[in-house]
């Protein structure tokens, strides 16, 4: 606290996580500022004390000085002995998850994080997070490398393709923390955000057990909710902007020219198939871009999505 | 006059030809050695140690290394530690993805 | 300090035994390697190293040029959180084809092929490198690798960062990929065989006299980097052969949709891709050691240290490659080692700069802009190592990663650093190049200008990448804005900086003074050949009694020892030779 | 510089001193490419070392599929290849030029006998469906031995392997056509015979490789 660099670091909201970091950050701003100055000194100090006075000034034959090489060789070694304990143990830190901690599922695809909890309830770009507790992400990628980044805890994992790696942390005051993706992901890599949202813990409970089971209400509704929740909303607007995808207004029984040349009505199975497996049948006019839902979203779902998907117009 | 340098060695044709037969029955040994099914780390190890030898008679009697100047022969074992180094470091990585966090 | 003044005497030889010449470049050349062979075919063709090693600086600096115009770019489009003026797939190119080229076309190349291809075999007293049709060839292939690269523009472009990393870069589905990895593939094989012949050149081609303890600082720069390069380079050709593979085929050995693994393929990169940062770093050290020791007239301190760490770094930047993946999810061993080697490569580097400063040390210094550059450079990389230290370091690594701390740092090593000191070279080896001296005061405003420009981009970007601003973001969130637009200042006040060089640089061809042989009245070897040299460097077979940097000794007695006055095959000459090729060479012995 | 090649053969380049500073040269930076070389391949063997350490399995069942009889008899081929280009050399160190010759027709000739029989393995393979990435598609019999989920990886790195192998083979074949008839001009002789020298150590390296890949790929048992 109240050190030279804290003006770097953005606030500290999880002290658990991120003390040690800071500490460090500064520790090794610190002292390398010291050995800059020094090194800058001599230098300039030098350059002005020796200046050439004429072009037939004479240099003593210097050839090396084992002490003081010696000297600048063994400091800094012992130096940066330290700074490896101590990452080391801020590291050893962030690995090792509290046995109490609370568990939710995150899943990344392009460009959206999708946040499961353990009663069924779902979001999309929101984790919501108790205050005061240990909270542990469970991470996976469903297309590419992606990376969750939460600067306000110090606490960063690449998300990958069939495997899972975890971050924890936890957070002592309610509000908002700003999440980040940070390995590239393609095109609306710099949208791929998100928010960690920290409640008491009284708060938290009920919004869980109000979310429970995940989208509720008519099929349509629930249609309407799995496209918020699935993240198709990063690629397809409802209002008829053109977004990364085509948009969703109008959609049903429209005429689609694809990328190969054919014209195709735009119907059940198609739309099934295009959120399954999209990279069959291009959009004319697209990248393929979209990550295909197999495995992601089951049969029913996909039946709400185009009920809802027909209502739109 | 050339052939005193080291550069110029003129290997004999039976020095030679003893190496290619040499070769030829380490080939057939590794493959009678592999249809006898040893237990697990030894098949690789045995098939390996013949390889390397295979290896050494061609580089050391073929490429001329035994010679030659040290520095060629330096060359190879250097590429040989740099290939496993990287080998190894990257199965420090591999081999222990599921482990715990090494303690020291 | 007093036992800094401590000297040795063992290196002062009495030239008088010898039945050496002196021998003395001529003021006014009549015949150089510029007027020998006149026309383009004869360029384009030639195998004079030094002609080839000019063709390298013009393509790098166009390639620079061109580079820093996307820089100028990607900074104009974060001026403003949102879109600015391009979209965001376009900025996905430009990032990507601005750190592909600036890495591959720019900084691998540019000291050793370009500088380095001059200098290396005049400083070796040698006509030529080893292979001087390999050398020519591998002009070629870095010119073919560049073409591949500009049809991967004309297919779609690429957009995976210059990292490539699966399975991002495996499934795109852009042909562009395909052209730009072939490029980077071909591209390799013109590292590799500039490294392989200057490994030869210096083994086999030093004039008599030129024992391992004479040799200058930057032929020892070369020779690491050169052993960085063949022992890396080939890796990362295989790994771009099996991405594009991966591309093409679906082999599967880096895609995890197909069961393979993308952290093997991070490992695969970054074995090249960490140690190539030290190919693009180690020549400049070279640089600025023959600088520091011209510009202050003295003898550089700690010759072995100097020269050996070189060696240490490109042995240790082996073992560290895996400090780029602490947040990637490889085993917790690996990333431990990784963090722990990663800091040992600070010590020799930090041997490098502190035997610099000491080299000051009651020497006589002047400021001239190649010197300048060198205390550019000490400020400039000082801070970029630091900073490397502090990614290096693992918990702070977890929350820097991937963000503009990052970007900073690296533009400090390698702008900062490499380019920088390719820039004290050029400045150094420009009367020698091209015999004609640079507008001085001109030059050290462009020096100015590029100091504080660069400091105002990058400087901010330390900051924002702390407060955790991720790189490679087409959009920002606003709190950024301040930091982004004093960036983007910056770079346009480095966009000035490097307008003027081109200025009076060609001004300089055109208009610029003679030079005469030694403008610095430097020692080294290179310098005692006429400006521009000859065709074949020097008239005379060099046979070389003095270390590089005997400055403790007057010219006229330096000078006087350092050529025979005839052809090498004289028998007269092989006497000088092995009575002074004390622990030498190869090239002495009939 | 005029007289300067009053003392130089006519086969030294003018920046070297004499001819043996050319060949220790030309040897030297053959050496140093050959480095470069083991790197290249070091890639895939760290890819194959990688893979076999994760699931063994794998490689010992899908090594079934590879002939061990052709792999050795290819082994035996480039040995045999690799003997004669070294009697090569000797033949130029020893001015006999028709023995030059025929050893390097005779290696050629190994040379191609080993790309015909790989290009019968590959075709084989093609035929059962085991092909590479993305045209893997096993013929129904081959996919119930074969049924690791990661067969496809196992070949994929066969092919890159033999193929990469195979492409030095090409080249070097290449290299030695060129040596043919150069020697036919009667270019070499016991004072310069470098290009022999060092095209026979790329030869060999390719020897070497295989001499790994071999048991590697196909004595899995
Ligand atoms: C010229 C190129 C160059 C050079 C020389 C360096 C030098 C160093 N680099 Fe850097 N680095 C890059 C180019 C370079 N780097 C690039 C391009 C990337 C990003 C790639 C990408 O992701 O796109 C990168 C990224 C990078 C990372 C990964 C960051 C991340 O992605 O999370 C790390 C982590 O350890 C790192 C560390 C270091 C270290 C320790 C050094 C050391 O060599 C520095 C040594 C120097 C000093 C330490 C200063 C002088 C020493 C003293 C004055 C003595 C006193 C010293 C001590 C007390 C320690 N670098
Ligand atoms: C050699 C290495 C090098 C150099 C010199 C530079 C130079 C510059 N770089 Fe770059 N940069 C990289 C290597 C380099 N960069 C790499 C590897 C990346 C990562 C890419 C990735 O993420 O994949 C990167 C990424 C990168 C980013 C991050 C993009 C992102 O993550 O979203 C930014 C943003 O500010 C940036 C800016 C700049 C700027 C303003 C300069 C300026 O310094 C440029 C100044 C130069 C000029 C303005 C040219 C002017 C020249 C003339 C006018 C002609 C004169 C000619 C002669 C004198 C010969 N660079
Ligand atoms: C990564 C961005 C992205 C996401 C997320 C995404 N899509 Fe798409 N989608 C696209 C793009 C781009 C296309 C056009 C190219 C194509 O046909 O594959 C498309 C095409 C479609 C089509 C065909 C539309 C037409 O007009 O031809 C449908 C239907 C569709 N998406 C549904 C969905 C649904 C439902 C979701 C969420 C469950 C979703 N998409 C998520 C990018 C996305
Ligand atoms: Cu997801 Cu970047
Ligand atoms: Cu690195």
């Amino acid at each position: 606290m109240g050190r030279l660099f804290d003006f770097m670091l953005p606030e500290n909201k999880s002290p658990l996580t991120a003390d040690s970091t800071d500490l460090l950050f500064n520790f090794i701003n610190e002292t390398s500022l010291v050995i800059f100055l020094g090194v800058i000194f001599a230098m300039t100090y030098f350059a002005i004390r020796y200046r050439r006075k004429s072009e037939d000034d004479k240099t003593p034959l210097i050839t090396h000085n084992n002490t003081l090489e010696i000297t600048w060789s063994v400091i800094p070694l012992l130096l940066t002995f330290v700074v490896f304990g101590l990452g080391y143990s801020g590291w050893l830190n962030l690995k090792t998850v509290p046995n109490d901690a609370y568990e939710i599922q995150v899943t990344g695809f392009k460009w959206s994080w999708n946040i499961n909890y353990e009663n069924g309830a779902q979001t999309i770009n929101e984790i919501h997070v108790p205050k005061g507790v240990p909270i542990k992400l469970v991470m996976t990628s469903s297309d590419v490398l992606h990376s969750f980044f939460v600067p306000e805890y110090r606490v960063k994992h690449d998300v990958i393709p069939n495997r899972y790696t975890y971050v924890w942390f936890q957070p002592e005051e309610t509000g908002e923390s700003q999440i980040f993706c940070t390995e590239y992901c393609g095109s609306s890599h710099s949208n791929m955000l998100a928010k960690v949202i920290v409640h008491e813990p009284e708060d938290f409970q009920t919004w869980l057990d109000e979310n429970a089971g995940g989208p509720t209400g008519s099929p349509i509704e629930q249609g309407q909710q799995l496209v918020t929740l699935q993240g198709c909303q990063a690629c397809h607007s409802v209002d008829g902007t053109e977004i990364i995808g085509p948009s969703f207004k109008g959609i049903w029984n429209r005429e689609r020219k694809l990328a190969d040349g054919n014209t195709i009505i735009i119907d059940e199975n198609y739309i099934r198939e295009s959120i399954l497996y999209p990279g069959e049948k291009i959009a004319e006019g697209y990248q393929n871009v979209m990550s295909p839902y197999e495995g992601r979203i089951n049969d029913e779902e996909i039946t709400k999505i185009i009920e809802y998907l027909k209502t739109i117009d | 006059m050339m052939s005193e340098h080291h550069g110029h060695h003129v290997a004999s044709a039976k020095q030679l030809w003893g190496i290619g037969i040499a070769l030829l029955i380490l080939t057939v040994l590794t493959v009678t050695v592999a249809g006898l099914g040893l237990p697990s780390p030894f098949d690789i190890l045995m098939a390996m140690t013949i390889a390397l030898t295979k290896a050494f008679l061609v580089a050391a009697f073929f490429m001329g290394l035994y010679w030659d100047t040290k520095f060629n022969s330096m060359l190879l074992i250097g590429a040989l530690a740099f290939f496993i180094l990287m080998v190894s470091i990257t199965l420090l990585d591999t081999l222990y993805r599921d482990d715990v966090v090494p303690s020291f | 300090m007093a036992s800094l003044s401590k000297t040795e005497n063992t290196a002062q030889i009495t030239p008088k035994k010898l039945k050496v010449k002196r021998f003395v470049p001529l003021e006014n050349p009549i015949n150089t390697y510029l007027t020998d062979e006149k026309g383009i075919w004869a360029w384009l063709t030639t195998v004079d190293h030094k002609k080839i090693g000019l063709m390298y600086l013009g393509a790098v600096a166009f390639f620079f040029a061109l580079a820093g115009f996307l820089a100028i770019a990607l900074r104009t489009e974060l001026w403003t959180p949102a879109k600015t003026f391009i979209e965001a797939d376009t900025y996905n190119q430009l990032f990507t084809l601005h750190g592909a080229m600036m890495v591959f076309f720019v900084l691998v190349p540019s000291i050793p092929a370009a500088l380095g291809n001059f200098i290396l075999p005049m400083q070796l007293g040698a006509k030529d490198v080893a292979f001087p049709r390999l050398n020519l060839a591998s002009f070629y292939i870095y010119a073919f690798g560049a073409i591949f690269t500009f049809l991967s523009l004309a297919n779609n472009g690429f957009d995976t960062g210059w990292t490539f990393y699966t399975p991002y870069s495996s499934d795109t589905n852009s042909a562009g990929i395909i052209w730009v990895t072939l490029g980077v593939f071909i591209l390799g094989f013109s590292s590799i065989l500039t490294g392989t012949n200057f490994i030869t050149t210096i083994h086999k081609l030093r004039a008599p006299g030129i024992s391992w303890d004479r040799l200058p600082l930057n032929v020892w720069a070369l020779y690491a980097t050169s052993i960085i390069q063949v022992l890396a380079t080939p890796v990362l050709a295989i790994t771009i052969l099996l991405l594009a593979m991966e591309n093409i085929l679906d082999i599967g050995i880096f895609d995890p949709a197909l069961g393979g693994d993308p952290v093997l393929y991070q490992h695969f990169f970054w074995f090249y891709s960490h140690p190539a940062v030290y190919i693009m770093i180690v020549p400049g050290f070279g640089i600025i050691s023959e600088v520091i020791t011209t510009f202050s007239k003295k003898t550089i301190f700690g010759y072995w240290a100097i020269a050996l760490s070189s060696l240490a770094i490109a042995f240790i930047g082996f073992l560290v490659w895996g400090h780029h993946m602490f947040t990637s999810g490889q085993s917790a061993v690996a990333t431990t080692i990784f963090s722990f080697l990663t800091f040992l490569v600070g010590i020799p580097t930090g041997i490098k700069i502190f035997n610099w400063v000491a080299t000051l040390y009651r020497g006589s210094i002047s400021m001239k802009t190649p010197m300048l550059y060198v205390f550019i450079f000490i400020f400039l990389f000082s801070i970029g190592g630091f900073t490397g230290i502090m990614l290096g370091a693992l918990s702070v690594d977890i929350h820097l990663h991937d963000t503009y701390y990052v970007v900073a740092h690296f533009h400090y090593v390698m702008m900062g650093g490499t380019l920088i000191a390719l820039l004290a070279g050029l400045h150094y080896w420009w009367p020698k190049m091209t015999g004609k001296m640079y507008n001085e005061p001109l030059a050290k405003t462009a020096a100015i200008f590029i100091f504080i420009g660069f400091n105002v981009t990058f400087l901010p970007q330390f900051i924002m990448g702390a407060q955790g601003m991720p790189r490679r973001y087409y959009n920002y969130i606003d709190q950024f804005t301040p930091f982004h637009q004093t960036s983007t200042i910056g770079s346009y006040i480095l966009a000035v900086g490097f307008l003027v060089i081109l200025f009076y640089l060609v001004h300089s061809l055109i208009k610029g003074q003679k030079a005469g042989p030694n403008p610095w009245n430097s020692r080294g070897l290179e310098w005692q050949s006429n400006s521009p040299p000859d065709f074949h460097n020097f008239s005379h077979t060099p046979v070389v009694i003095h270390g590089p940097y005997d400055y403790h000794q007057p010219m006229e007695e330096f000078q006087l020892g350092l050529a025979v006055d005839h052809e090498y095959g004289d028998e007269q000459d092989k006497v000088a030779a092995e009575a002074h090729a004390s622990s030498a060479t190869e090239t002495t012995e009939a | 510089m005029a007289n300067h090649s009053a003392t130089h053969p006519k086969h030294v380049h003018h920046h070297f001193v004499d001819s043996n500073q050319q060949f220790e040269s030309a040897k030297l930076g053959m050496w140093v490419f050959l480095v470069n070389e083991i790197l290249f391949f070091g890639g895939l063997f760290c890819a194959y070392i990688v893979f076999r350490a994760w699931y063994p399995e794998l490689f010992t069942q899908a090594a079934l599929e590879l002939n061990t009889f052709w792999g050795a008899v290819n082994t035996v081929v480039l040995i045999g290849s690799s003997l004669t280009v070294a009697m090569a050399i000797r033949s130029a160190q020893n001015n006999q030029k028709r023995g030059l010759e025929i050893n390097l027709l005779i290696t050629i000739l190994l040379a191609c006998v080993f790309l015909v029989i790989k290009y019968f393995e590959y075709e084989h393979k093609l035929h059962l469906g085991i092909a590479p990435g993305s045209f893997w598609n096993p013929t129904p019999e081959i996919a119930a031995v074969l049924d690791h989920p990661k067969a496809n990886i196992f070949f994929g790195i066969y092919y890159m392997m033999t193929a990469v192998h195979g492409l030095h083979v090409i080249i070097g074949i290449v290299l030695m056509v060129w040596l043919y008839l150069r020697a036919r001009k009667g270019h070499f002789n016991s004072e310069y015979y470098t290009p022999v020298e060092i095209t026979g150590l790329y030869w060999h390296l390719v020897d070497l490789i295989w001499i790994f890949l071999f048991p590697l790929l196909y004595l899995i048992e």
